[in-house]
């Protein structure tokens, strides 16, 4: 068994050694396509937090009646903290609202000063989950805007929209990007191993003439593509490392505009090695795939 | 074991180190009881997609022990008929039994097992041009399972016997076309087979040489194995003088 | 020269119809890489769209003084007017300012009303062109503040920064990306000749033996790398074009709420062009540095 | 043109259509004032990396229009002289001068345009696997820029000379081994060659069939080319009774 697997793996490096020139041209298009899957993963990563963070910021405002009892407000402020899709619920009071639109509006300071009693409503300020759907806020308005006490609902709409589709749209395409380029990775995979298969087609005969074991044959093939497949994605982190370190004064100016966090981080620990041991998997599939045509 | 040295004097003239030892012959594997014919061959035909048969109704036995010429023209058939022996190809029609097991019945696996109770010379030597010759050699040791000392020790002996070793680190393209002729030979003898089947193993040595391959496999025949070989030679088979199998456009013309 | 040319799109043809599967695998590889970036560029393109719109959306008000002359406004006007980054300028009069305000506002109407005199200030809402930078913003901003009669120059300053942000990222992830996928794709095609080239060594080593001029030998080979460039672009495209249309219904759905057009539309005959032209292109070279390995 | 039936009565016995015309001999090319040695080799040395010396101060001389035989053991060196001779081996040392061309001052363009005038029988065939017999025999005249209708006139005639017409549209893999080497033989006789270089060209032959393909080349040569043959087979080379020049450990030892 590990004589077997020490014959394998001998074999397969051999064979990717004496190729060389040939292995390191398909490892580096599986690295490639590692490379971009890593970049796309750490993009993707990125736009969504952010996506997230700008969703979290969004706001939806309660406003309540002048006459509401202390029941009602409680009542609402129970509906809110019900609901799922609500993150924080911060009571603002006719003060507080009157407060901050003086600040806010300095050249109507005048205006509002010049009024007798303060126009101003209280409020509830929602925040919102980031896993919030439009319908749903759409919904918890339409439910709390009925109840008792409440003078009416506002939030943006528009924005809230554009952001949640944001989300979802870099989600969606993201999943489909992703599962392009892994079926990219296993295709190239397959067919660097199927043609250095074909390759060694009369070696394979040859074997088979000589009464080698189904497995004597394409043992090595299938280390061949995990071999290859490891490698490819080693190469791509750390070609991915490089570029991030080397392009970080940069990123960093277009970060601090984007991410609160205000700089790029490389991928998780569970990316690296979900990329590494993915790599490594299709390569297997690949040699797998390829030397199934011995018979 | 026989002292085998008398034959090896010409090889000696030409400053090759051969007193190595003789081959010992005889399988190391299917030791069951066995039958008193070896290959046996019964209204074989064979037909290579909508072209003309290669060989038509061939009806011939090998008996333990014997070893027997085949001959006849090129294009005769006498290739297909050893690759049918190795179920390299299946026949189009009738039944080949070799040493009691008919070869139609054989699952892969079991073709697997077969194959490596044989010594087969291919007429195109077949080597793997990435292994050089002593990897080429030991291979077929290597899937026998035989424990590596063993190998290598088997793998330098046979090499000896064929005038090569000291090419064991050359790669097949690195040689003549005779020395690659005698690294095939060596493969097929280095797991003592009890079959060996060599198609034209002399076709690319001069006469001298010829002869000394031939008295190698006279001294494996006479150690118990079977040994039947496909040649055009009609002076070696002169000189050897066993019993001769002709075709002639796939059929079997003369069996002396 | 009309037969030479003969020769090696039959031996091309001949070679990649012959290694079927292996053309095959090739052909899709290079159509994976081909759709990703066919994809990105659709990708791309529509977030760049989407965030050219919202930055237009973004708009810059400059306050003018109560006592400011109209030599002193037509100033400003013209200022703005001629800067580059400015799409267009809208004058907002005092009346004006004051009735907006009452209908975002109804609840502070009344503390208006009683207001003896209009204390909102008349303005120029200025439209910002797609290109602008944050930075031309910011000094345009400036320059306009300092002139006679202007009271104040607002915008939302942590908005815009956010969009151009975006969008300088979403532009240079992209070429990145973009170059990346056109390197792997000319490596895949390069691996694949180079392989094919590699399991014909015998071939093309017995064409030298005869005699065969170095043209006769390596034509095949350049042109089977452009047939295989060129179908993976066009399987690429069509592939596209096919998952478009059956993810039709469910992109609408995202697309209403991120851009105006609501609806996502197929890469521009140029783009087509290129991609085709493009893949033949990479095919050629990949061929061409394949068969360089001829002495 | 000669009547060459005669040599061909062996042939007609065995069934194939061979009555087509005879060799025509003689290059197309190199029409300039030639010299009366096609092949002169002078103090040639050939050592492959770090091994012993395949060939070792080797001179000698083959006129124009004469036929002579390679002779020597598995190893001595032939196809090493004959590769050298194509230019597919650079030497050690020593001059070859082929047709008064010194083959050492020859650019790439040269060297394929020298290799075109040439007729070469690989010992080992190299018959190109994904091309049919007609188009594996037919390429070396496409390369010569002859004319589409008399490429393929030419290619069935040398085809049928070695018998082979019937399987111009199998591949190299679909026939046997002396079939193959015959396909090789036609290749090299297509382009009516100066020279014809052949290595073991009879190896894969039976007697018979040998000593038809050896008149073929008489038949050639009769037409003034130059034909070096190397082989093993001392019995043909009595029956044509020509030139020998011995080779053994990559020096001559004889030169009748
Ligand atoms: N794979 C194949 N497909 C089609 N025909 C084949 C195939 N292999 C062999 N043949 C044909 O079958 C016939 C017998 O071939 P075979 O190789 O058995 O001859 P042979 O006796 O070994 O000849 P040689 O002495 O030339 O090696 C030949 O006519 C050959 O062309
Ligand atoms: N590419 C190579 N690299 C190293 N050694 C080589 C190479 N080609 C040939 N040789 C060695 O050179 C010597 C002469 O080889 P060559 O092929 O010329 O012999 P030959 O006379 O044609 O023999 P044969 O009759 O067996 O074909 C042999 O010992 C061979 O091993
Ligand atoms: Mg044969
Ligand atoms: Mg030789």
């Amino acid at each position: 068994m590990i004589a077997g697997l020490t014959y394998f793996v001998t074999e397969a490096w051999a064979s990717v050694w004496r190729g060389r020139s040939a292995a390191i041209l398909s490892v580096l298009t599986i690295a490639i396509a590692a490379f971009v899957l890593g970049l796309f993963l750490l993009v993707a990563g990125h736009v969504q937090r952010t996506v997230d963070q700008w969703s979290r910021s969004a706001e939806l405002s309660v406003y309540l009646r002048d006459e509401s009892t202390d029941g009602e407000r409680a009542a609402v402020r129970n509906v809110l903290r019900a609901t799922p899709s609500v993150a924080a619920v911060e009571f603002v009071s006719k003060t507080a609202a009157l407060a901050r639109f003086r600040k806010n509006f300095p050249e109507l300071a005048p205006a509002t000063d010049s009024a007798a009693d303060n126009p101003l409503p209280a409020s509830f300020e929602v925040r919102l989950g980031s896993d919030q759907s439009a319908a749903a806020v759409e919904r918890l308005s339409a439910r709390v805007s009925r109840m008792a006490g409440v003078a009416d609902v506002r939030y943006d709409r528009r924005w809230l929209d554009r952001l949640v589709s944001l989300g979802n749209f870099v989600r969606w395409t993201g999943l489909l990007l992703a599962g392009v380029l892994v079926l990219a990775a296993a295709l190239t995979v397959t067919n660097v191993v199927r043609l250095s298969l074909y390759a060694r087609r009369d070696e394979i005969e040859i074997m088979e003439l000589v009464g080698a074991p189904l497995s004597f044959i394409r043992g090595p093939f299938v280390c061949e593509g995990m071999i290859q497949g490891g490698l490819g994605a080693v190469v791509a982190l750390a070609l991915l490392r490089v570029a991030l370190t080397l392009s970080a004064p940069r990123l960093s100016a277009l970060a601090a505009g984007l991410f609160e966090v205000g700089r790029i981080e490389f991928l998780s620990g569970l990316s690296v090695a979900g990329l590494i041991v993915g790599g490594m998997a299709v390569g297997c599939l690949g040699g797998l795939v390829a030397s199934r045509r011995i018979h | 074991m026989r002292s085998c040295a008398a034959s090896w004097n010409a090889r000696e003239r030409r400053g090759a180190i051969l007193a190595a030892g003789c081959p010992t012959g005889a399988g190391t594997l299917s030791s069951a009881a066995r039958p008193n014919t070896v290959i046996e061959i019964d209204g074989l035909s064979k037909r290579y997609a909508r072209e003309v048969f290669a060989l038509h109704d061939v009806t011939m036995r090998v008996g333990r022990g014997e070893f027997a010429f085949l001959t006849g023209p090129s294009g005769a058939g006498k290739t297909t008929l050893l690759r049918i022996l190795l179920r390299q190809e299946v026949p189009t029609a009738g039944r080949v039994l070799v040493d009691g097991r008919d070869l139609a019945a054989l699952g892969p696996a079991d073709v697997q097992r077969y194959r490596r109770t044989l010594g087969f010379v291919f007429q195109d030597f077949k080597l793997i041009p990435r292994k050089t010759v002593f990897e080429n050699v030991i291979f077929a040791l290597r899937i026998l399972g035989v424990p590596d000392v063993q190998q290598r020790r088997r793998t330098f002996q046979v090499l000896k016997w064929v005038g090569l070793q000291h090419r064991a680190n050359a790669f097949p393209l690195e040689l003549s076309g005779g020395e690659q002729q005698r690294v095939a030979i060596a493969r097929a003898l280095v797991n003592e087979p009890v079959l060996v089947l060599a198609d034209e193993p002399t076709g690319n040595l001069d006469p001298d040489l010829a002869l000394e391959i031939m008295n190698l496999f006279r001294e494996m025949n006479a150690g118990g194995t079977t040994v039947l070989v496909a040649t055009h030679d009609r002076e070696l088979i002169h000189h050897v003088g066993r019993r001769t199998i002709a075709l002639d456009h796939g059929s079997v013309t003369e069996s002396a």
